[in-house]
């Protein structure tokens, strides 16, 4: 049976499940096929236990499963199994980087490079160990299209640089950065260079081998995988070297009082019970995905788009959408309607069963800089159709008849 | 009536598009900030208090029509009452949008955002000011 | 219907679908009711959302499950909902208090005091975190029966101590230690004081106020939870005043480019998408273990516990096990049989179905007090039956008979 | 035969009662510590490398008995071989416990431990001391 998009529909309890609904917050989080829930049901029924440290036939199921895991996973974006470090979300992994390599590595006055479109995830652990180094922060900015502004690297781009720590697809412009240019030029002078996959691995095709990256961060829920699991991916040669940052079981050699050393990547990163059944069930959703194909995701994503800027921009000109129009952008529309704000749109759309997102997607110096203090927001993935989306430009409609004497 | 009919009133309306006490005092005796940090929406509320009584009061932000109304309407409502007062006001009208209370005569224009009870998301935009009213007041 | 112990084992599908398999390795992970592995599957089958930041319904009935889980969580621990915060597991929660507070309020020459019969979990975030800062790390003897030598808590106890962190149960030798009276006496002396209570929460009824503490962690995979999410509670003072420790969505206030303000406790020390389902299904587990009666729990562990000493002591003088004897002491069982090697009494238990742990069990200074490299450990939970226990003496027995030329 | 009594056979007991080589030597070339992390258990291995050569082996440390008699046989095997030539048994005894290969004739008693890869939870046992050697004799 070809796949088709109504078989893939029919793979996620919760769409099939759910006519009336128009799920459209598939950036925050995707919804779950049968595939992985079943995954880690089963593995909670028939064969769990703790991992590692088990001399018994169960434990060492449950631990070849969960070494599987990792190995789908590594095959999922091009790397070694062993680079492979299994984290809560995007979140962790990013404030992994920054205190296990920033508190080791970085001094006063060293610069650590972002960009103006980032994630509160890769905003907030920079300030963090900024705070306690003494390092400095700047921001690559963002064009009024929604692109990095690489004219300016040059300029940014300094000896003093350590780290540059930006985003691949944004999760509010849709904007698929060009993160091999940007690790080039950072390599160049030397700095590491960290990559922000949330809605990148999800959306598109990753290798991270040919990204030129460092480390490359991404959450198992947006991408059809549970909650609580996520991938940290680093160079096999950067984490060789880096230090702890969670202490704790199965990240040490040997442990005494006052004084511990420390196993070999990935072990050295995962300290405790680890989230065995995520980690298995996102190993569920990535085969999955792979099934799928992940080039048809993303032109599916990128069909669903143009069909709906297409709509938006003929029939509904108070509506103002932001992010670049062209290859580089995602299936995220961000949107305002007129001056209203965004609670009382996705409120609005909620009544009609259309479910967006509404504030500032933790983007907030992205909203600033849009002058905004929030936008709605619409995201598309594999289950979303081309008629959920007439829907959603309908119902805009409505919304805007309903405060027609508010805009 | 839908609930977004039964909750967006024209008296709602009114208050959007012209707040009342929108701005700033000029010799407050309070200064309070209030974020919603789920949408960034914030304000800041200035009061001044004299022989125990909200003299006047004044707020600026950005927010949706329901932060903002409750906001202006607010704003209203406590010129001139007691600290007892305003903070029995700001029980009576969080006892009506967080637990779907009976609304309070005294909350006068403000029942129009009963309905924000059912549209349980707008819970946070209703209570915004008032929850910097409630900061501004304590001891 | 009321409560028996088949009707117990019947609510735990693996439990009951393998009659051969005798598990007694709870204290590492223990099995999930159908309940909580049900509350996780509907999750994904019907409501699945991000939680906070939505605006449209199903995101909001998203958050209320989850806050709602918050709020059953601290009814488990006697706690308010604002002193609960979601971790992974116990590891990661002391790790935040170690770096939170520990790279915050320690300085070069503060001490930090342990106990010899800590779990790793509470010895590396403390090295970690000593090596950082200058402090150094001391630790409460271990008597020989197993116990804290409370004795040596005056000398200990100087005014340089600024935070004890001692585990509640110990995953070793069972003891339960007398948290009150350290608490006590460490507060005497202004420190803080910090409870492991990864193997209490499961075990026995834990309320935190009566502890005296001012922070308590555990892991819900041992408590019939999922794999992927934990407890941290602090003291509602203590949360107020503390610095974040992962930076990221949802634990902010105010986002600039180079600098943010935080929320407020719970929400400050939980960054980005956290563990939902898992969250949900802990909730589903902590209401099942109220259903049965913590205390109930526990009486049955003892009563296996003391069952099963009985028959060692009586029928097999080749097993030396550890930890007291008395009343201060749960279901745990670590043993050694002749100078036979754990792994390979653990090896040959498996073969006849019985699962039981071997190693350092994470307690590698405990084991070098002990003269020994690893333990074999037999655990009990609510589901044990005495049936179980007797099959675990005969294994033994068995094992001791094929390893008769090697003792 | 179960697979423990085709596991614990007369030979590993043997080494197991009485190591072989177990000690230090007295002008080590390498020392090499070896640490199974999963149940703590850790060797040391000194060599006494000469023209190319294993001159001597020796190792101490405590372990189960599958690690302590690999250990043993290893030393006594390797003994006399050139660098490649041990890299070589190395690959050949982790090809028979970890994948499970056709025991080779060179292993002689070491094949013993064929059936060290049915029980999985005893790879890392069988393979401590040889992980050490590897890593002695990494260039
Ligand atoms: C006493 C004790 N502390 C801490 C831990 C660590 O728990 P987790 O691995 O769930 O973080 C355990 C369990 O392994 C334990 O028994
Ligand atoms: C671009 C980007 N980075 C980081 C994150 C954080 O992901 P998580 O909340 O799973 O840690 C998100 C999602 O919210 C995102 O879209």
């Amino acid at each position: 049976m070809p796949l088709t998009l109504e078989s893939i529909r029919q793979d996620f309890p919760l769409i099939a499940g759910r006519p009336d609904l128009v799920y459209l917050d598939s950036t925050a989080s995707s919804q779950k096929p049968q595939a992985v829930i079943e995954a880690m049901s089963r593995f909670y029924r028939e064969s769990y236990a703790n991992v590692h440290r088990g001399a018994y036939s169960l434990s060492l199921a449950a631990t070849d499963a969960y070494e599987q895991a990792r190995h789908t996973l590594a095959r999922f974006i091009g790397a070694e199994p062993e680079e492979v470090i299994f984290v809560r979300n995007t979140t962790e992994a990013l404030n992994l980087v920054a205190y296990a390599w920033g508190l080791h590595n970085l001094r006063e006055d060293d610069e650590i490079l972002l960009t103006e479109m980032e994630h509160h995830a890769n905003l907030v652990p920079w300030h963090l160990v900024a705070r306690r180094t003494g390092a400095r922060i700047k921001a690559i900015p963002v064009t009024p299209e929604g692109r990095l502004e690489l004219a300016a690297l040059d300029e940014l781009l300094t000896e003093r640089v350590r780290v540059v720590s930006l985003v691949h697809m944004s999760n509010v412009l849709g904007t698929v950065n060009p993160v091999v240019e940007v690790a080039r030029r950072a390599k160049a002078v030397g700095a590491l260079v960290v990559v922000d996959g949330a809605q990148s691995a999800p959306h598109l095709p990753v290798d991270v081998k040919a990204l030129g990256a460092d480390f490359f961060a991404f959450s198992g829920h947006k991408m059809c995988g549970p909650t609580g699991a996520g991938v940290l991916w680093g160079r096999a040669e950067v984490l060789q070297d880096l230090p702890p940052f969670l202490g704790g079981g199965d990240m040490i050699l040997e442990v005494h009082l006052d004084r511990s050393t420390y196993a070999k990547p990935p072990q050295r990163f995962e300290a405790g019970t680890p989230p065995i059944a995520e980690a298995i069930a996102l190993g569920a959703a990535a085969e999955y995905l792979m099934g799928v194909g992940m080039e048809r995701v993303w032109q599916h994503d990128r069909a669903l788009l143009e069909h709906c800027l297409a709509r938006l921009d003929a029939e509904l000109p108070e509506v103002r959408t932001f992010g670049p129009r062209g290859e580089d952008r995602g299936g995220v529309v961000a949107f305002s309607l007129g001056d209203l704000h965004a609670h009382d749109v996705a409120c609005a759309l909620d009544q009609h069963g259309i479910a967006v997102r509404a504030g500032h997607h933790c983007a907030q110096p992205l909203h600033r800089k849009l002058g905004l203090a929030s936008t709605a927001r619409a995201s598309f993935y594999l289950y979303t159709t081309f008629e959920e989306v007439d829907r959603f430009v309908e119902g805009l409609k409505q919304v805007r008849e309903f405060f027609k004497d508010w805009l | 009536m839908s609930l977004l009919e039964e909750l967006y009133k024209e008296i709602l309306l009114r208050h959007y598009k012209r707040p009342l006490n929108f701005g700033v005092l000029e010799n407050p005796t309070v200064r309070q900030p209030g974020v919603n940090p789920s949408c960034g929406d914030s304000l800041e509320l200035e009061l001044r208090l004299e022989d125990g009584r909200i003299a006047e009061a004044a707020w600026k932000g950005q927010g949706c029509a329901i932060s903002m109304a409750s906001a202006s309407l607010m704003s209203e409502l406590i010129k001139g009452q007691t600290l007892p007062q305003a903070l029995e006001l700001a029980r009576k009208f969080k006892a009506m949008v967080v637990e779907g209370a009976e609304p309070a005569p005294e909350l006068g224009d403000l029942r129009a955002l009963a309905g924000v009870h059912k549209l349980h998301a707008r819970v946070k935009c209703a209570t915004l000011a008032w929850n910097a009213l409630e900061e501004a007041l304590k001891p």
